[in-house]
């Protein structure tokens, strides 16, 4: 960007691409295509992130105070697309320092931030999340996995689904109904459990979209440390959604979109494409919709920069966002035809992604209701 | 033909596009050959060659070679059959099979329709079931080629879950009837892939109609119902140009089959994509599953509409049509 | 079409053609532009379908009893086609033949059959209906207008709205509460009220699409003789689905799609346009979206010819030939570019009809609604 | 500049694209006028020729001058300003205005920001108001050229309700500065029709809030729901991208500038368009009136959406800036 970037955000651009340059492996892309689920990726992401920890960048927008250096929203923004973009090599961990780290800073005890905080600054601890269950999908309301105070530890009975990343993770940012009576929101908590807890099973469950991308998780009399309770009991509908607030800016799709569609243009004019009407109306359109959801998504950045309430603007970034994975990957297909028939190419791997996103992302119907409801004022869907 | 074909005559009347008891014979045996033989769980597991014996099983039901004189059916009796193996997803190179026994002679054309010969219909160097094929034909927009491998093909895995094969080929000889035969293939492509569309529909909309979110069931919400409603509408028009497509053909119309042919093309491969995507959209993450009830299916629409030669050479047609011969 | 119409109907064809050319005047094309609300087409309609009775095709499809030929569905398709592709020169007497008569055949007094089958098939007889109030829409349970005995008539109160063709119209086909205390379906009868009955007045709401296209009607204390009842009084709702099976059909929207379309191609030939392949693209999905909803109307025609019942074919058939009308005015628009600028041009007609297509014919929303639950299984909508 | 501008620095933030207190009031004091001046019944009568007074009356208030060496404003100034313009759906060359005072010079440019002059942009012969315009300027892909006409233009009647003319013309020269003339236009013309269409949305979702069918408000239900929220983000992205070009074109940065405005003019021709079309399936019959709340602004959306040079243009900018300048 010529311009908008303050000159330290454009310059950290710089040094975070020449980082990329120095430590991606040369079969970066071959380890990348496996998905951040992958054993590979898994034990990468933890020398990448050590690499990223020890330029001190891997938590740089987190208060000093818990081994960040404040960075901005923007400089956190930079660091996000190239990521993206590139395939993102800290794997798991942008969910340690996007949110799980944040949510521990303000309803952690001070053991849970002297045990965690460290080891995620630090970059060689991975977490997965624990929300979805076969029977709650988007809506956590039927949430029924059981957590019983039996003395010093909570006793967890119940199943989670689609859990990514599980199986080489340390810990699970996990959703449980401690109070069996109560329902939907009410009586839910959040605990910072152990993987390896006794009572823990991990299955994992193929997926379209890479390696040990989705597993069911199953609690067996699980015994978890009470001191492992995340906030208030009861009140974990709040840690969520107070966690997920620092998740409001979401992925940085588009910029994978729009290095997707920049590489797509190169093919087409390789190839003479661009005298066809048709590609260059496609390839303009594709260029709009990534351009525009980079913009509405600076917006909600700019909020968040300004500490402004979360607005219905994250909202439409999404919705956004999702749109120009769909519109570049089905670009991807069209202009690469049998190409992208052969299993693992760029153009099968474009095929994955359009056929699922919006899925992965939390329904997008789920945002257009809140985009009616909150932005335009329509009854509540 | 070893079905029990009741000899009652087609109804007189014009447009009548619903099956005759002929071929709904055709398309019963079919469905149930599959449903007993081939059901979901193998379509699943079938990934990479052509699993050679429930394909010689399907030979062996006279259903590949409807088409050969000896199976003195028409294309409208191959769209039936090709309904029925849409609908259950049945792997290999169908269309390609047909295709064939319209354009080739004795005895390689009894081979085909017996099942021992596999067909490779492809195009740009890279081809179907390379290394099982016996026969390898080339195709474009207006031609039906008969080629052979200058070298072994190397193997290729392809999206849709099929093992094809790159290779460069010696061109023999442009067959005769080109034009029949391509109205053959496009129709039946048409067929296939309405029919895969409308089986991931109607598992969707029983998936929709079941599932529970918020209290109720999804297919409650119309942002559920309204796609998979107008993905059945678009993909039942596809069928129903192709069915039309195949009685002009059977007619000996040509320009009209022509014609339809390319529509049903068009709209199939275009409704059976946003079926896939619609579908997936409704099953969510189940339906991101390698297991689960939608991608062995979606993979397979996107690889059958891009097969070439593609969609964009059938809206070649369909321009030309308008612009050249009387548009009716 | 070369194959699948019966000799004689494609012969029927070729006399209907012959027909058009003969009876409509040079300024035929200046005279539709107005629409068939207009004064001009209104007038015109009388002389048109007179000739149409005076060789017997105006209601050949009706019964012989009645005046008919008891000619086949397939041959009233092929007038329906070649009608509606030119401009509809019936005028709102589509429906006299359609609908109206058969309701009246059915559920008609002897006296109301004497009154009205012979003059709808001599043509010059203009029916209107007037189902649809301010405060019911689609949804005819919200149906105010009153009717309540009063010896001999009934007075009738309320407003009808978006009512067509009524200012040059005879007889409207008029849906009344007549049991006040009724709720939604029940309650409800149906008038055959003569248009200039005291207390009936007519004001033009001026449209989009053409002149008397839109009315609001009021009725206060207008009497309408008890002998207008059609069928059972209460019993109306049965007699308006009664009556709009025959409709199932619908209006043969492809058949002017595709004649537009095939006027857009010759543009896009004669300027050249057809080296791009965009266009080639546009125009070919267009053909194919006007052969599919072809295709699907045939197929309810055909059921119709069978003597089945309505089914959901008929549903799909709708949103079919509407996506025809949009489709096709759109290219129409994006083809002329500039041209389609000009008012009273081909391209704002166009413009007119892509923008209201779909609700004109009764919302699409409606007819998706149906489908899925009478075709796909989903809960009822 | 006769705006109450408060001295505020613009706050030192990368992509704050919200609108300076400045800016703000320009939109403020727009969007009042037209409130108080120039109405939705002052709208639906305006068809026809531009409205001199309230031209003039506009001119008055110093905002067709904002992009004049004396109005000290920049183009985001003037997106403030069309934002509210085209929200109110005022009539006139709103865009062709700001153009022409972007590449003409005194004492030309003055009259034309104070509204005594009317500009005329078009091509292919189809002129804006051409009866009423003193200046003439024709543009295409890559220039904005002074021309006169040859001959006295013939009235047509438009789509839009406006009056425009066909007349053949004479080039005289053109105009330096044409790239920079046609971000102007471009990016104002993607804020205009992103603000016509979000009134339309707001409309609609205002109408379909309490507008009840089957005893429900039918803004309740998902199918019409959800495309109002797909139209809103569409058309506040468009908006957005409109604003950035605008940043971009005020900081010098060319090839941004350029960048974004093609992107917003394309964003927001595809986004008025469809708004269009749902928001007349929202109001349902209502909306085919011609005094109803949808046809005065969807006709001059299709009108706009269309004007030279189209939306193609700018789609081959884009295209072009992927693949000549670094894509950043």
């Amino acid at each position: 960007m010529e311009f908008g970037w303050a000159d330290e955000d454009a310059r950290h651009r710089d040094e975070i691409l020449g980082f990329l340059d120095e430590v991606l492996p040369g079969d970066w892309e071959a380890i990348s295509k496996h998905g951040p689920g992958s054993d590979q990726q898994a034990a990468f992401s933890r020398t990448f992130c050590g690499e990223m920890a020890a330029r001190g960048w891997l938590t740089q927008h987190w208060p000093e105070a818990f081994g960040g250096r404040d960075a901005s929203p923007w400089r956190h923004a930079v660091v996000g697309e190239e990521m993206w973009a590139i395939g993102e090599p800290r794997g798991a961990q942008y969910m340690n320092v996007n949110w799980i780290g944040p949510a521990i800073m303000h309803f952690g005890s001070d053991a849970q931030k002297a045990e965690h905080l460290p080891r995620i600054s630090s970059g060689d601890v991975l977490w997965c999340q624990g929300f979805s269950e076969p029977e709650a999908g988007s809506d956590l309301a039927g949430l029924r996995t059981l957590a019983i105070r039996d003395g010093d530890d909570y006793v967890v009975n119940g199943t989670k689904i689609w859990t990514s990343y599980v199986d080489n993770a340390d810990f699970i940012f996990l959703l449980v109904r401690t109070d069996p009576d109560s329902r939907r929101h009410k009586g839910v908590s959040v605990l910072l459990c152990p993987v390896d807890s006794p009572g823990v099973e991990v299955r994992e469950i193929p997926s379209v979209v890479g390696a040990r991308y989705f597993h069911e998780v199953f609690f067996s009399d699980a015994r978890v440390p009470a001191s492992c309770l995340l906030g208030p009991e009861g009140e974990g509908w709040n840690v969520v959604n107070y966690a997920l607030q620092y998740e409001r800016v979401g992925a940085a799709r588009y910029a994978r979109a729009a290095r997707t569609l920049d590489r797509l243009a190169e093919i087409a004019r390789e190839r003479g494409l661009l005298s066809d009407p048709t590609v260059v109306e496609r390839l303009a359109e594709a260029r709009g919709v990534c351009e525009a959801a980079r913009v509405l998504t600076y917006r909600v950045i700019d909020e968040r920069a300004k500490g402004l309430p979360p607005s219905p603007h994250t909202q439409l970034a999404r919705v956004a966002g999702t749109r120009s994975d769909t519109v570049v990957a089905n670009l991807a297909l069209d202009l690469l035809g049998a190409e992208a028939f052969e299993y693992g190419s760029y153009g099968d791997a474009n095929f994955r992604l359009a056929m699922t996103a919006g899925v992965a992302v939390g329904a997008t119907e789920v945002q257009l209701n809140l985009i009616a409801s909150r932005f335009l004022g329509l009854p509540k869907l | 033909m070893s079905f029990d074909v009741s000899s009652d005559p087609p109804v007189d009347l014009p447009f009548d596009l619903a099956f005759d008891p002929g071929q709904q014979a055709i398309a019963d045996a079919v469905a149930r050959f599959c449903a007993d033989r081939f059901d979901d769980d193998a379509v699943k597991q079938s990934t990479g060659a052509v699993p050679r014996d429930a394909w010689q099983e399907l030979a062996g039901l006279g259903v590949l070679g409807v088409l050969t004189p000896e199976g003195e059916g028409g294309l409208l009796e191959a769209v039936a059959a090709m309904e029925a193996l849409g609908r259950a997803v049945f792997p290999g190179p169908l269309a390609a099979t047909f295709l064939a026994t319209r354009v080739l002679a004795d005895p390689e054309r009894s081979r085909v329709a017996g099942g021992s010969v596999l067909v490779s219909v492809g195009s740009a160097g890279l081809w179907p079931f390379a290394e099982q094929a016996g026969v390898v034909l080339e195709i474009d927009d207006e031609s039906v080629r008969r080629v052979h491998f200058a070298s072994a093909p190397t193997p290729v895995d392809t999206l849709g879950g099929e093992t094809w094969g790159r290779a460069p080929v010696v061109r023999d000889a442009d067959l005769p009837d080109a034009a029949a035969g391509l109205v053959v293939y496009r129709t039946l492509l048409a067929a296939q892939l309405a029919a895969m569309g409308r089986r991931l529909v109607d598992d969707a909309s029983a998936h929709a109609a079941v599932r529970k979110q918020f209290g109720r069931p999804i297919g409650d919400f119309q942002a559920v119902a309204h796609p998979l409603a107008d993905c059945a509408m678009r993909l039942d028009a596809a069928a129903t140009l192709a069915r039309a497509a195949a009685c002009y053909r059977d007619a000996g119309a040509d320009a009209p089959s022509r014609r339809y042919a390319a529509a049903a093309h068009v709209s199939a491969c275009q409704a059976g994509l946003d079926a896939a995507h619609v579908c997936h959209q409704v099953f969510g993450a189940v339906g991101i599953t390698l297991e689960g009830p939608v991608f062995h299916v979606s993979r397979r629409i996107r690889q059958l509409a891009s097969t070439a030669p593609g969609p964009d050479a059938s809206r070649r047609v369909l321009t030309s049509c308008m612009n050249g011969e009387a548009a009716q």
